[in-house]
């Protein structure tokens, strides 16, 4: 999958006939701190409409920080996080998700105590507007709400093959499955742009292929423009269009697949050490 | 000095002895939520289980007297014996121990893992029955404790603040030997817990349960040995307060003057309990000193309560609490 | 499902629970746990070994034994409502649920059923309007008369006058601690004393503020309306301030034997009002103690016989058996009905003669019930505890309550009463 | 074999949504609410109502309250008992101050004024979580208390601070007073326990329910996947104090008729209903009923046993009962933490598989 148009271009189309579309987030300058530690320092960079980008680096490297400054959970010391052309605001997470942004979790986050049905569900609660009076009532406004949300979280459920444990509750649910509920939660959300924290982190290999599918999937058929954090160079090299190389906190590459994998600073501080 | 500070002084320092009996009750909490995270809402039942069982003790009350009678028809009520107090709180001290030993193997054992609000349930399910226990086993009428504590105004403070502010300053002498006590209570669990190996076991399960399981520390005998602690805590708050208001009943209630001390203090510090034991002493003493007249009074339960809650707001951890770092 | 389940097995509890059928039924809605059973033990006690004594003795009240079903109540509204149901069933012939919460709740309800309420010394003070409250006694003194009768003696002790003096009414901080406060402002106008107050909230075992505040406002003497731990604390604290003990006076539900043991010595000269006699030193209880306690069939173990809770749970018990005498010779008939008892009530004369004759000679004053007037007298006398001795000893005869201030309250709050539930007067 | 889901196909989204979905249940539902509307009320007298009836009804709407707040968000509140204070204070002054206007509107406005309420105390669990809310709530429990103890105009400047229901009726049927009639008074309970538990499955079902279990098993997580959590805990806060209200409202009015708040909604009350809450079940509708179910015939059972049945004297029967409340609630927690509605889940799976286990 490499690219073969000129990346400087508003927007240009991939060598499998994809579309990538021009920025929908630009990072720019971001430096986050904890107390005397620096979790990142000063890193640019942008992600465009459609495209799947990876953020890749070593353990401590900074990366589900970086996730978490995307999404609104941490508020970097420095620097301005643009979305879709305007610089935005200081705003609470939950502010972030209904501009569209959804995501999935470095440890799994799903709502133990309710179905995986329930949790999809969820997932639709930006698209959701009966109030709570028309709630109580259900009747009416929330009712026809409720099934027309269910159907969609259905097609999901569909998408990800995960029918049979509709009305199981997650917390009985292995490992790989919940990461699949979990994936299918924020895809529930239709996002435009959606963060996956290390998505086949503890997968087999078969999982990690049913996965790569999914992702593939799910960015061809819906265009979802996805942002995934990963360890496994050979999926991160075959599913992304551009990847960004974080080490201590530092942005030390960013491009193509191809460019990174022969970027020297690359090849010093990551892969040479995970390739000797 | 304006009468009025002089006045604000005095509450002040009667705060802080009101304060150090808060804290004893709030210790007991402590200790159990640090070992083992649950928050023992029965040490207040404990305080006076405890008390009673001493005063019985010391007595020669017979247990169970009531019962006996009810169901044999017969008229025991008192052995032909009294107890010496010092030995009479020791007994005590040892059915505390049985009592910590008879909770980790019918109740605790059985709850290992669950959720802390059931755990905290259990606990309210153990006042319950602690409740009705005690009064079966010691009668529900109100007892004298009397162990010998000094009780009254204390004479040479108020001669020596009379002499020299024109006021005398009225302490209670059981809130002085409440302090000391207080103090070398204090003393001996710091020293107990730096010193001795159970007391290293202790602090290494109140750090981290598993690990400490891990290196073989048995988290049975850890419960019972805090549970049995906690028991004597009790014990000497049951003193402190009974010697005041008689053993009864209400003795339970003063659970509820240590929760507020617990928030602000955290659940987890011991030197958390006492200083917010004497934040709160002195805090409710002085608004119902300053601002209780002019709404109506009586205001220290809820002024605990909220003065605990302004801190909480600032410091939601309580002032000693180990600091909650949120990730995902 | 699991509650249909549950309701059965309840069903087949009560069945089980059928009462043991007397004739004349006198529920005691007692307490005998929680933070008030220091109190409800013992006149618990004296109210159903009074009537113990009368079936022993007498063979029952012309000729109908009494039965006196307990209830446990635990100071509980909601539980003295249960009480109140599960007894009302039996026949009962008259209450006396010894908790101001739990009168509030059955005037309106012994009203529509016919059943007449006696809360002698406690309940709603207006009660003693018999105009509006027609199924409401409390005879022979209430709240307010117990405040009036403490002024009295204060005024008595400071040589007739208390005018320059202070007045401190230390108060549990519920309907019932704040009852005195308006007899007591009007009083405070009258006599030209000083008046604070000092609530206590409920239970009282801190009272730190409280005595401090007393003790920097140095008033002369403290009124205490308290119950529970409450009273225990006071009078330690006051002791431990060196509040001269014989100008602190309680109410009569602050002047029980328990409430100064636990201070011990300290509390010494310790006084409360009272309605009645105390000690042991009655007739009476030489029957109660060999028909009853001797006998084995006392409700407690006997060891409360002239304190001064028992003492008035016998003295209640008393006039209402008394009542229920009354309402036999009225209606003519030994089988009573609460309706009639209510009648008996409302006729009630106690004379000296007849206390002399039940073993009580000037256990209580004499009086008579009428229809307007359902709160007898208002006498009381000063009780004062001798710690060494471990016994109260009255110090005055019964007085009279000033009537002048407490008749006017007591119109007042009734016709409120009165408006509020749409209740036309009677005895016209 | 007789209960069963298998040929029990739903077609549509909105079969597979309803409350009972299994048809037996569905039997069941109806049965019980026949019983409960059109036969229970002609047999019903004034002890069964009293003692038991009007109690549980009462409480299982207090409970459904405290459960949507810690069942379903997370909160643990012990300011019960003060917020349904609230509810029953509000109810009287609308009550003598407005009395051409039917009690109905005036509980539904108490429930509304208790929400307000508990919202302003629920503010602090936007920084305070656990244990340390829990203990927080108390504050509410005991501010407010002490404020409709001290303020005359909440109790009309009564001498006496008590509190008294008028006299009111509902279509010409007096509800409240001393004259009601015993299955009138049931009658209006059971109509609001049905209307609140079916508001309750309603919210809970839907977005508003996963919003709160969201902030309940991961709050976090739930705010960055769009949970405002300050919308969704002060929701919580509303709906719970509503219900908790409209109990109060109904406590005071219906029940007692006559009230007093530190005596009638002190702490007792906040601890009591929280242990119907884990006793039933968090986070379940039914468990809501069965835990008040179980707190309100347990005590009144075991003293009909032991007073009535074995005759034993009261103190000492009072006593047992706290022992066996108090070894029952432990004994419950050992055996389902969950409560009694996963007992009653369990035991339906066990039958759903019955008479064949594998």
């Amino acid at each position: 999958m490499t690219m073969t148009t000129d990346m400087s271009a508003d927007s240009y189309v991939t060598a499998d006939g994809r579309t990538i579309g021009g920025v929908v987030m630009d990072l720019k300058n971001i430096t986050l701190r904890f107390g005397g530690v620096v979790a990142i320092k000063d890193i640019s960079f942008d992600i465009r409409e459609g495209e799947i980008r990876a953020i890749i680096g070593p353990n401590g490297a900074g990366k589900s920080s970086m996730l978490n400054v995307i999404s609104g959970f941490y508020k970097p010391q420095e620097g301005e996080v643009w979305f879709r052309g305007s610089k935005r605001p200081p705003m609470r997470p939950y502010q972030v998700a209904r501009q569209g942004l959804a995501r999935t979790f470095q440890n799994i986050a799903l709502f133990d105590g309710m179905s995986v049905l329930d949790n999809i569900m969820t997932g639709r609660l930006n698209h959701m507007k009966a109030n709570i009076f028309q709630q109580a009532i259900w009747k009416g406004k929330a009712e026809r709400e409720e099934i027309a949300n269910r159907e969609i979280c259905e097609k999901v459920i569909d998408f990800l093959e995960i029918q049979h444990i509709r009305k199981t509750p997650v917390g009985r649910l292995p490992y790989g499955l919940k990461k699949r509920v979990e994936l299918a939660r924020a895809l529930a959300a239709q996002p435009s742009l959606l963060l996956l924290d290390e998505p086949m982190a503890g997968m087999n290999v078969e999982e990690k292929e049913d996965m790569s599918r999914f992702i593939l999937d799910m960015n061809d058929e819906f265009g979802t423009t996805i942002a995934l954090i990963e360890h496994d160079m050979g999926v991160v090299m075959d599913l992304s269009d551009r990847v960004v190389v974080m080490d201590y906190g530092k942005k030390i590459g960013d491009g193509t697949p191809d460019e990174v994998r022969n970027n020297q600073d690359v090849i010093d501080a990551y892969l040479g050490v995970a390739h000797d | 000095m304006p009468e009025q500070l002089l006045f604000a002084m005095e509450v002040t320092l009667n705060g802080l002895m009101a304060g150090v009996l808060y804290a004893l009750v709030a210790l007991g909490f402590v200790l159990i939520f640090k070992a083992s995270g649950i928050f023992n809402y029965a040490q207040g039942v404990m305080a006076l289980f405890a008390a009673l069982t001493l005063v019985g003790i010391q007595q020669g009350q017979v247990p169970f007297a009531h019962l006996i009678n009810a169901i044999f028809g017969t008229e025991v009520h008192h052995f032909p014996w009294q107890v010496p107090s010092l030995i009479a709180i020791v007994l005590a001290a040892a059915v505390m121990v049985l009592f910590a030993y008879l909770v980790e193997k019918y109740i605790l054992q059985h709850l290992i893992g669950q959720p802390d609000i059931i755990l905290f349930m259990a606990t309210i399910g153990l006042a319950y029955f602690m409740e009705g226990f005690g009064d079966i086993m010691w009668g529900s009428d109100i007892k004298k404790l009397d162990v010998g504590l000094p009780q009254g105004m204390n004479m040479a403070i108020d001669e020596a603040t009379y002499n020299w502010l024109g006021y005398g300053f009225f302490i209670d002498n059981l809130d002085i030997v409440a302090t000391i006590v207080a103090a070398v209570l204090v003393t001996c669990l710091v020293i107990f817990s730096q010193y001795t190996k159970q007391g290293r076991a202790l602090r290494a399960v109140a750090d981290d349960h598993s690990a400490a399981l891990s290196v073989g520390i048995s988290l049975r005998f850890i419960w019972v040995l805090v549970w049995s602690i906690a028991g004597f805590v009790a014990l000497v708050a049951g003193i402190m307060w009974g010697a005041k208001s008689g053993v009864q009943f209400s003795l339970s209630l003063i659970a509820l003057k240590a929760l507020p001390v617990l928030m602000l203090g955290g659940f987890t510090s011991i030197p958390g309990a006492i200083i917010g034991g004497l934040i709160i002493g002195v805090g409710e003493q002085l608004f119902e000193f300053a601002i209780g007249p002019m709404i109506g009074g009586a205001t220290q339960n809820w002024f605990a309560y909220v003065l605990a809650l302004i801190f909480l707001i600032f410091r939601p951890q309580g002032l000693f609490g180990e600091k909650i770092i949120e990730r995902v | 499902m699991k509650y249909t389940k549950l309701a059965a097995a309840s069903v087949t509890a009560l069945m089980v629970a059928t009462p043991v059928l007397a004739d004349l039924v006198f529920p005691s809605l007692s307490y005998r746990t929680g933070p008030y059973a220091a109190g409800g033990g013992p006149y618990a006690d004296g109210f159903a070994d009074y009537f113990t004594l009368v079936n022993e003795r007498d063979g029952g009240i012309g000729g109908v034994m009494a039965s006196v079903p307990e209830c446990e109540t635990a100071y509980n509204t909601e539980k003295g409502v249960e009480c109140y149901e599960a007894t009302k069933g039996l026949g009962a012939l008259a209450y006396n649920p010894l908790s101001t919460g739990i009168t509030y709740q059955l005037i309106p309800k012994v009203t529509a059923d016919d059943i007449p309420l006696y809360t002698p010394g406690y309940g709603r003070t207006s009660a003693a309007n018999g105009k509006v409250f027609s199924h409401v006694f409390n005879f022979p003194a209430n709240y307010w008369h117990g405040a009036s009768l403490a002024v009295n003696h204060l005024k008595d002790v400071s040589g007739g006058d208390l005018a320059d003096k202070k007045i401190v009414l230390l108060y549990h901080n519920s309907a019932y601690g704040k009852e005195p406060i308006r007899t007591l402002e009007d009083l405070s106008e009258k006599h030209g004393f000083e008046f604070l107050t000092v609530p206590v909230d409920h239970p009282g075992q801190e009272q730190k503020a409280q005595w401090l505040q007393i003790r920097r406002e140095r008033p002369d003497f403290v009124i205490m309306y308290g119950w529970g731990v409450m009273n225990q604390v006071a009078v330690q604290e006051a002791a431990n301030i060196r509040f001269p003990m014989e100008n602190m006076i309680g109410i009569w539900w602050s002047g029980g034997d328990h409430d100064v043991t636990p201070a011990g010595d300290a509390a010494n000269g310790y006084k409360a009002v009272s309605f009645h006699g105390v000690g042991s030193d009655y007739p009476v209880f030489d029957d109660i103690q060999k028909y009853v306690v001797d006998a084995g069939k006392a409700a407690g173990n006997g060891d409360h016989i002239g304190k001064a809770i028992y003492n008035r749970g016998v003295y209640a018990a008393m006039l209402l058996a008394e009542s229920a005498r009354t309402a036999q010779e009225i209606h003519d008939t030994a089988d009573i009905t609460s309706s009639m008892m209510r009648d008996g009530m409302e006729a009630l004369e106690i004379t000296e003669e007849r206390m002399a004759e039940l073993g009580m000679p000037g256990f209580g004053p004499a009086f008579k019930v009428s229809c307007e007037n359902h709160g007898g007298p208002g006498t009381g006398a000063i009780q004062q505890w001798d710690a060494a001795a471990g016994t109260w000893s009255l110090i005055t005869d019964y007085g009279p309550s000033d009537m002048e201030i407490i008749q006017p309250l007591i119109e007042e709050d009734s016709a409120a009463y009165a408006a509020e539930n749409k209740i036309e007067e009677r005895c016209n | 074999m007789f209960y069963r889901e298998a040929g029990d196909f739903k077609t549509s989204y909105r079969d597979d949504n309803q409350t009972f979905p299994i048809r037996l249940d569905r039997m069941g539902y109806y049965i019980l609410m026949f019983v409960a509307f059109l036969v229970v009320p002609f047999f019903i007298n004034d002890y069964w109502v009293n003692a038991v009836f009007v109690p549980f009804l009462i409480y299982a709407i207090a409970a459904l309250g405290l459960n949507i707040l810690t069942g379903y968000a997370g909160q643990v509140s012990l300011g019960t008992g003060g917020f349904m204070a609230v509810g029953a204070y509000a109810c009287y002054k609308l009550m003598t101050g407005f009395p051409e206007v039917s009690i109905v509107i005036h509980i539904l406005l108490a429930g509304g004024i208790t929400a307000v309420v508990g919202v302003a105390f629920g503010l602090p669990s936007l920084r305070i979580k656990g244990f340390y809310l829990a203990v927080a709530t108390l504050a509410a429990q005991f501010f407010l208390v002490w404020l409709f103890n001290k303020v005359p105009w909440f109790y009309n400047y009564s001498a006496s601070g008590q509190i008294t229901a008028p006299e009111r009726s509902v279509f010409g049927v007096m509800v409240t007073g001393p004259n009601t009639e015993a299955w009138a008074k049931y009658m209006i309970c059971l109509v609001f326990v049905v209307a609140l538990a079916w508001v309750a499955r309603n919210l809970t079902r839907g977005m508003m329910g996963r919003k709160w279990m969201g902030i309940r098993d991961m709050d976090i997580a739930a705010e960055i996947i769009g949970v405002n959590p300050l919308m969704a805990k002060m929701s919580a806060f509303a709906v719970s104090s509503f219900f908790v209200g409209i109990a109060g409202a109904l406590f005071f009015s219906v029940y007692l008729g006559a009230a007093e708040a530190s005596e009638a909604f002190g702490i007792n009350k906040s601890f009591l209903i929280l242990f119907m809450v884990i006793i039933g079940g968090l986070g379940s509708i039914f468990g809501s009923f069965a835990g008040a179910a179980f707190m309100v015939l347990m005590p009144v059972f075991l003293k009909n046993v032991l007073v009535g049945g074995l005759g034993w004297p009261t103190d000492l029967a009072a006593h047992f009962e706290f022992m066996i409340v108090g070894g029952l609630i432990v004994l419950f927690l050992i055996v389902e933490p969950h409560g009694l509605a996963q007992l009653w889940r369990l035991t339906k799976e066990k039958l759903r598989l019955w008479p064949f286990p594998h």
